[in-house]
């Protein structure tokens, strides 16, 4: 009989109803990280009054007492909690139903004459080479036709990347002493060097890091660009620093490497921008032609700007899980 | 080719419940890892290649190692912890 | 009750799509812990992203890569989704890595990742 | 085409470029350039408004060689002109009254990136007010929602910390329903520009093809907008971010960076929905009784508050809601008396909180009313500056308190009906709940409180001279939004006339 009640506890559709309606231990992290819950411990071995002097009981009174109000006061936030996540759970199914009967009426999927294709994307695709000089069209459009929401995108890139340098850097001189004693126990978070991981990396990161550059040049011919490939040098570093350690990468990329190519690298990219979106605003002629289609050096701007944003993206990405490990580039 | 539209996309949706309904993180992050691989596949098929190889570079990759570092980093200061009060922690 | 959800046999993607986001949107919404909310962001951008990009898509023609000069409209899907999933893409995995920055600080301080437990030591503690 | 056209973009670059270089420059090099920067860009947008109002009439400035629905834009009229003034005068007050207390905040060695942070927040906020495209105004909500998530987060407490993760969740469930928003009216509209979206939606709301689908969208995208700028539901962020975080960020948060989503919300409604369609969908009634119930519900929680700056953060929420309420009555003078209590509300409120910091210095770092006990009279000037900023608050004439609650009156009356009645009880009643907790903080700042020699030594550290010059100009600045209401009025119902 308690085979199958045990079944029946964790099925897929008790857990289910369990967490629609919020008991919250088949969720509660008793294997994570919490920390156990105490008052569900403290309750199981609670004991009555022995027989002890009037002071000693005067303060198990009182202990009882508060005890039981922090019950009560517990079990209020319990029928709050309960209250709350039945609310919740049905705000959230209610939207989700919402929409999905707004997405019934829609138009249909994949016909050639729906609302969104009409005159704006014709002329991208018509247009899109012989103005651009961009096979891929898509790159066409992210870097020169709607480039300022590009340049939005890697400022975008680059201020989350400062946000996490203001929370996670670990400076000398700070004389906070809870990140002093971070400070020296990142440091002994050394990779472990292990053989294998180390051979690997000899063999896989050269061909990560060419194939990220393969696609960073390539992104206005074949599908790919600035973010992808930047994301690529981006894991590659990040595996190099894993398989050989903090020294052996700083030889070759430091915070002033870092800063100096990316604050370089978007300097260039506004300062560019600013450059062709002046003279297209005066219609003045802009010094930059589309090129000859498919050639590596063709697409006027689209080249640099993505080698531009290719290296913002391996830097920050590369910075993101130094600051995450180390506490700093 | 209809049906493996429909394998990929209940993947998908079993992928996102199990990567939420999970109680260890560290299985909770392989799955979305996954999630992520399976949302490039799906849009191959929906033929746009840029979205597909930034998504797996990005979204599989880069998201994943930095949930990965998080879990490191928790646990690390969850050992550090420890070693001050000796009380017993299960394994990721 | 279901013949208003008709229309959406012939929507696959989007049907999936708008279902992904409603788990992630639960998650975000309903999840104690941290981490969990996180990943539950990351589903709902990239299901919004997958909607958009199924929006971009037509039967029968290629991704918008210009094809020994072809440059017909009839030959390419629609090219302005890729775009903006494109810059979606990138917003969120900065998003993640500053909630995550976040998430580690407050482990550091608090040394518990379910925020109702946070705010009840904040309530306790003062700060 | 003449050069001045550039202005506006040339502000928003200004602001990019400096916010990189900051990131690398060292603390005072850094200040100083942001200072030099907003300082220009004040100048810039003060003469475009003056342009723009000269000519009489906005013009689009196109971002490249290619036309709008193709390429970007960026479109500039009075009303953008009025707004991008007023965000570089607070964001300069703000940061140049804070210089003394964000080195105590913030470690020395992260300054720099603080003022990074202000630069960006800056770019986005100019870039929400000028773009005309629907999808850049998205890139430029999220870079608004990292930096005022991170300007929270700066100081490093344990409580900043938790404000700014409930912050950022909040946050990104209103940019999720916002993107989901754009995304279904991409789909429906086919365009992302504002101004090409509009003939769409004419079309749409003729043919009744896809009406019901627009109602959700429109919903969508005031829903996630709303939550962004914590109208009353969705305030529980707000407290926790502006009781935790430093003197400048607080200022600024408040007073700037709940405005920005807001503008977005009245350019999608007049430009790209148009405002008769939204009277007809009725999302204006939602957003009223929201705005209703903020004024009320919101003050009711602010007097009942131990700590001064979680009072301000209340009074905060009920005056977001006055705006909301001001959208939500229909007639063209609501909207105005809306957009000029966005200006009463930022510029009050910033000089609010960083006279709070005032007290602070001479009460021991306690905000809590116990603590600052007759603070004002060993501070004196930032107890000058938080009673006029009190007396605006309730409605006091030559402040602009007392402008915007005449205004929201008058449109009241020209309505008329029961909402007339609803309005004029509510302002009553919440005008009335603003006196109780503003008079209530100002007897506690001055009563004379008698203290102990080393007491005494101990409260009176010197704010600094810069601190006292600002927050005077602050007093002049409110004084003259409140003297010249009737001219900022005339400019905004010009605006408003070539806004959509």
């Amino acid at each position: 009989m308690s085979k199958i009640r045990r079944d029946y506890e964790n099925s897929l559709w008790r857990k289910l109803v369990r967490f629609v309606y919020g008991e919250n231990d088949s969720f509660h992290e008793k294997a994570g990280y919490d920390i156990e819950h105490p008052e569900t411990e403290k309750r199981k071995e609670e004991t009555f009054f022995e027989e002890v002097d009037y002071t000693k009981k005067k303060k198990e009174s009182d202990k009882f007492f508060a005890k039981y109000s922090a019950i009560a006061e517990k079990r209020g936030e319990k029928v709050y909690n309960h209250f709350y996540k039945f609310l919740a759970a049905i705000t959230c199914f209610s939207i989700i139903m919402i929409l999905l009967v707004t997405v019934a009426k829609l138009p249909s999927f994949g016909n050639p004459d729906n609302p969104v294709n009409n005159e704006v994307s014709e002329r991208y695709i018509e247009q899109g080479l012989e103005e651009t000089g961009a096979v891929n069209i898509v790159a066409g459009m992210i870097l020169d036709y709607r480039a300022f929401d590009t340049l939005g995108e890697s400022h975008v890139l680059f201020i989350a990347c400062v946000c996490v340098m203001i929370l996670l850097r670990l400076d000398k001189e700070t004389n906070d002493p809870e990140k002093l004693k971070a400070l020296e126990n990142d440091r002994d978070f050394e990779p472990k060097n292990e053989a294998i991981l180390q051979h690997a990396a000899k063999i896989l990161v050269p061909v990560i890091i060419l194939f990220g550059i393969y696609i960073v040049l390539n992104g206005h011919i074949s599908p790919g660009g600035g973010f992808a490939g930047g994301a690529i040098i981006g894991s590659g570093l990040i595996l190099y620093l894993n398989a050989f350690g903090f020294k052996k990468t700083e030889m070759f990329f430091t915070t002033k490497t870092f800063s100096v190519v990316s604050v370089s690298s978007l300097l260039f990219y506004s300062l560019s921008k600013t450059y062709s979106f002046f003279t297209g605003a005066n219609d003045l002629h802009s010094i930059i032609g589309p090129g000859t289609p498919g050639a590596i050096l063709s697409a006027g701007l689209i080249l640099p700007l993505n080698i531009a944003v290719g290296a913002v993206v391996a830097c920050t990405m590369y910075g993101f899980y130094a600051l995450f490990r180390k506490g700093g580039i | 080719m209809e049906i493996l539209y429909a394998i990929l996309l209940v993947f998908l949706i079993v992928c996102a419940t199990f990567a939420c309904l999970h109680k260890n993180f560290l299985t909770s992050v392989i799955i979305f890892m996954s999630y992520s691989v399976v949302m490039a596949i799906v849009w191959m098929l929906l033929e746009s290649p840029d979205l597909a190889i930034t998504e797996a570079a990005v979204g599989a990759g880069v998201t994943s190692i930095l949930f990965f570092v998080t879990l490191k980093k928790i646990h690390a200061m969850d050992q550090e912890k420890n070693c001050d009060e000796e009380t017993d922690t299960s394994e990721i | 009750m279901l013949e208003f959800l008709s229309g959406l046999n012939d929507k696959p993607f989007e049907a999936v799509a708008i279902i992904l986001f409603g788990i992630g949107f639960t998650t975000l919404f309903l999840h104690p812990n941290l981490i969990k909310k996180i990943m539950g962001l990351n589903i709902m951008d990239t299901a919004v992203y997958l909607f958009l990009a199924a929006k971009g898509f037509i039967y029968g023609r290629k991704a918008p890569i210009v094809v020994d000069g072809v440059t017909s409209m009839e030959a390419y899907i629609n090219p302005i989704p890729s775009g903006l999933v494109l810059t979606g893409i990138v917003v969120s995995v900065s998003v993640t890595a500053v909630m995550l920055a976040l998430t580690v600080r407050l482990y550091r301080r608090y040394h518990t990742l379910d925020i109702d437990e946070i705010l009840k030591i904040i309530r306790k503690e003062g700060n | 085409m003449d050069f001045i056209k550039n202005f506006p973009f040339f502000s928003i670059i200004i602001c990019l470029v400096s916010g990189v270089l900051t990131s690398v420059l060292k603390k005072k090099a850094a200040r100083y350039l942001t200072y030099t920067a907003l300082f220009v860009l004040f100048v810039l947008s003060s003469l475009v408004l003056f342009y723009t109002i000269q000519t009489g009439d906005y013009y689009v400035y196109r971002m490249g060689h290619y036309f709008a629905p193709w390429g970007n834009e960026i479109r500039i009229g009075v009303l953008e002109g009025i707004f991008a003034v007023f965000f570089c005068i607070v964001m300069l007050l703000s940061i140049v009254a804070g210089e003394k207390h964000i080195d105590e905040d913030v470690e020395s060695t992260k300054i720099n990136l603080y003022y990074t942070l202000i630069c960006l927040m800056m770019s986005s906020l100019l870039a929400l007010t000028y773009t005309n495209d629907l999808f850049t105004a998205y890139v430029f909500i999220e870079i608004n929602t990292i930096t005022a998530a991170c300007l929270v987060s700066v100081s490093g407490t344990g409580r900043s910390l938790y404000a700014s993760t409930k912050y950022m969740i909040m946050s990104l469930l209103g940019s999720g329903l916002v993107l989901i928003g754009i995304t279904l009216l991409y789909d429906v509209t086919g365009h992302l520009l504002l101004s090409n979206i509009h003939d769409s939606v004419e079309t749409i709301m003729a043919t009744g093809e896809y009406a019901a689908p627009m109602t959700i969208i429109i919903a969508l995208i005031t829903i996630g907008l709303s939550i962004k700028s914590a109208l009353f539901p969705f305030h529980s962020w707000l407290p926790d971010a502006h009781t935790a975080s430093t003197i400048s960020s607080s200022a600024i948060l408040s007073g700037l960076v709940l405005k920005g989503y807001i503008i977005v919300l009245i350019k999608f409604f007049y430009r790209s929905i148009g405002w008769e369609n939204v009277l007809k969908t009725g999302i204006n009634d939602v957003i009223f009784v929201f705005g209703i119930m903020a004024m009320i519900v919101a003050s009711l929680f602010a007097i009942v508050q131990k700590d001064i700056k979680r009072m301000v953060a209340y009074s905060s929420v009920a005056q977001i809601g006055y705006i909301f309420m001001g959208l939500g009555i229909g007639n063209e003078i609501g909207v105005i008396a809306a957009i000029f209590q966005i200006f009463a509300h930022g510029v009050t409120k910033s000089m609010i909180f960083i006279s709070i910091r005032g007290f602070k210095d001479v009460s021991e770092h306690s905000t809590r009313f116990d603590g600052i006990k007759g603070a004002a009279l060993r501070n004196k000037v930032s107890g000058v500056a938080f009673a006029a900023g009190a007396f605006s608050m309730v409605g006091i004439p030559f402040l602009p308190g007392f402008v915007s609650k005449l205004n929201f009156a008058a449109a009241a009356g020209d309505f008329g009906g029961t909402k007339m009645i609803i309005i004029l009880v509510a302002l009553a009643f919440s005008t009335i709940l603003n006196c109780i907790y503003f008079f209530n903080a100002l007897i506690t700042l001055y009563t004379p409180v008698v203290m102990s020699e080393e007491e005494k030594a101990k409260r009176s550290v010197k704010s600094g001279a810069l601190y006292i010059v600002t927050v005077v100009c602050f007093i002049l600045v409110n004084v003259f939004v409140g003297t010249f209401s009737a001219q900022i009025l005339d400019l905004i119902e010009s605006g408003l006339k070539m806004f959509s």
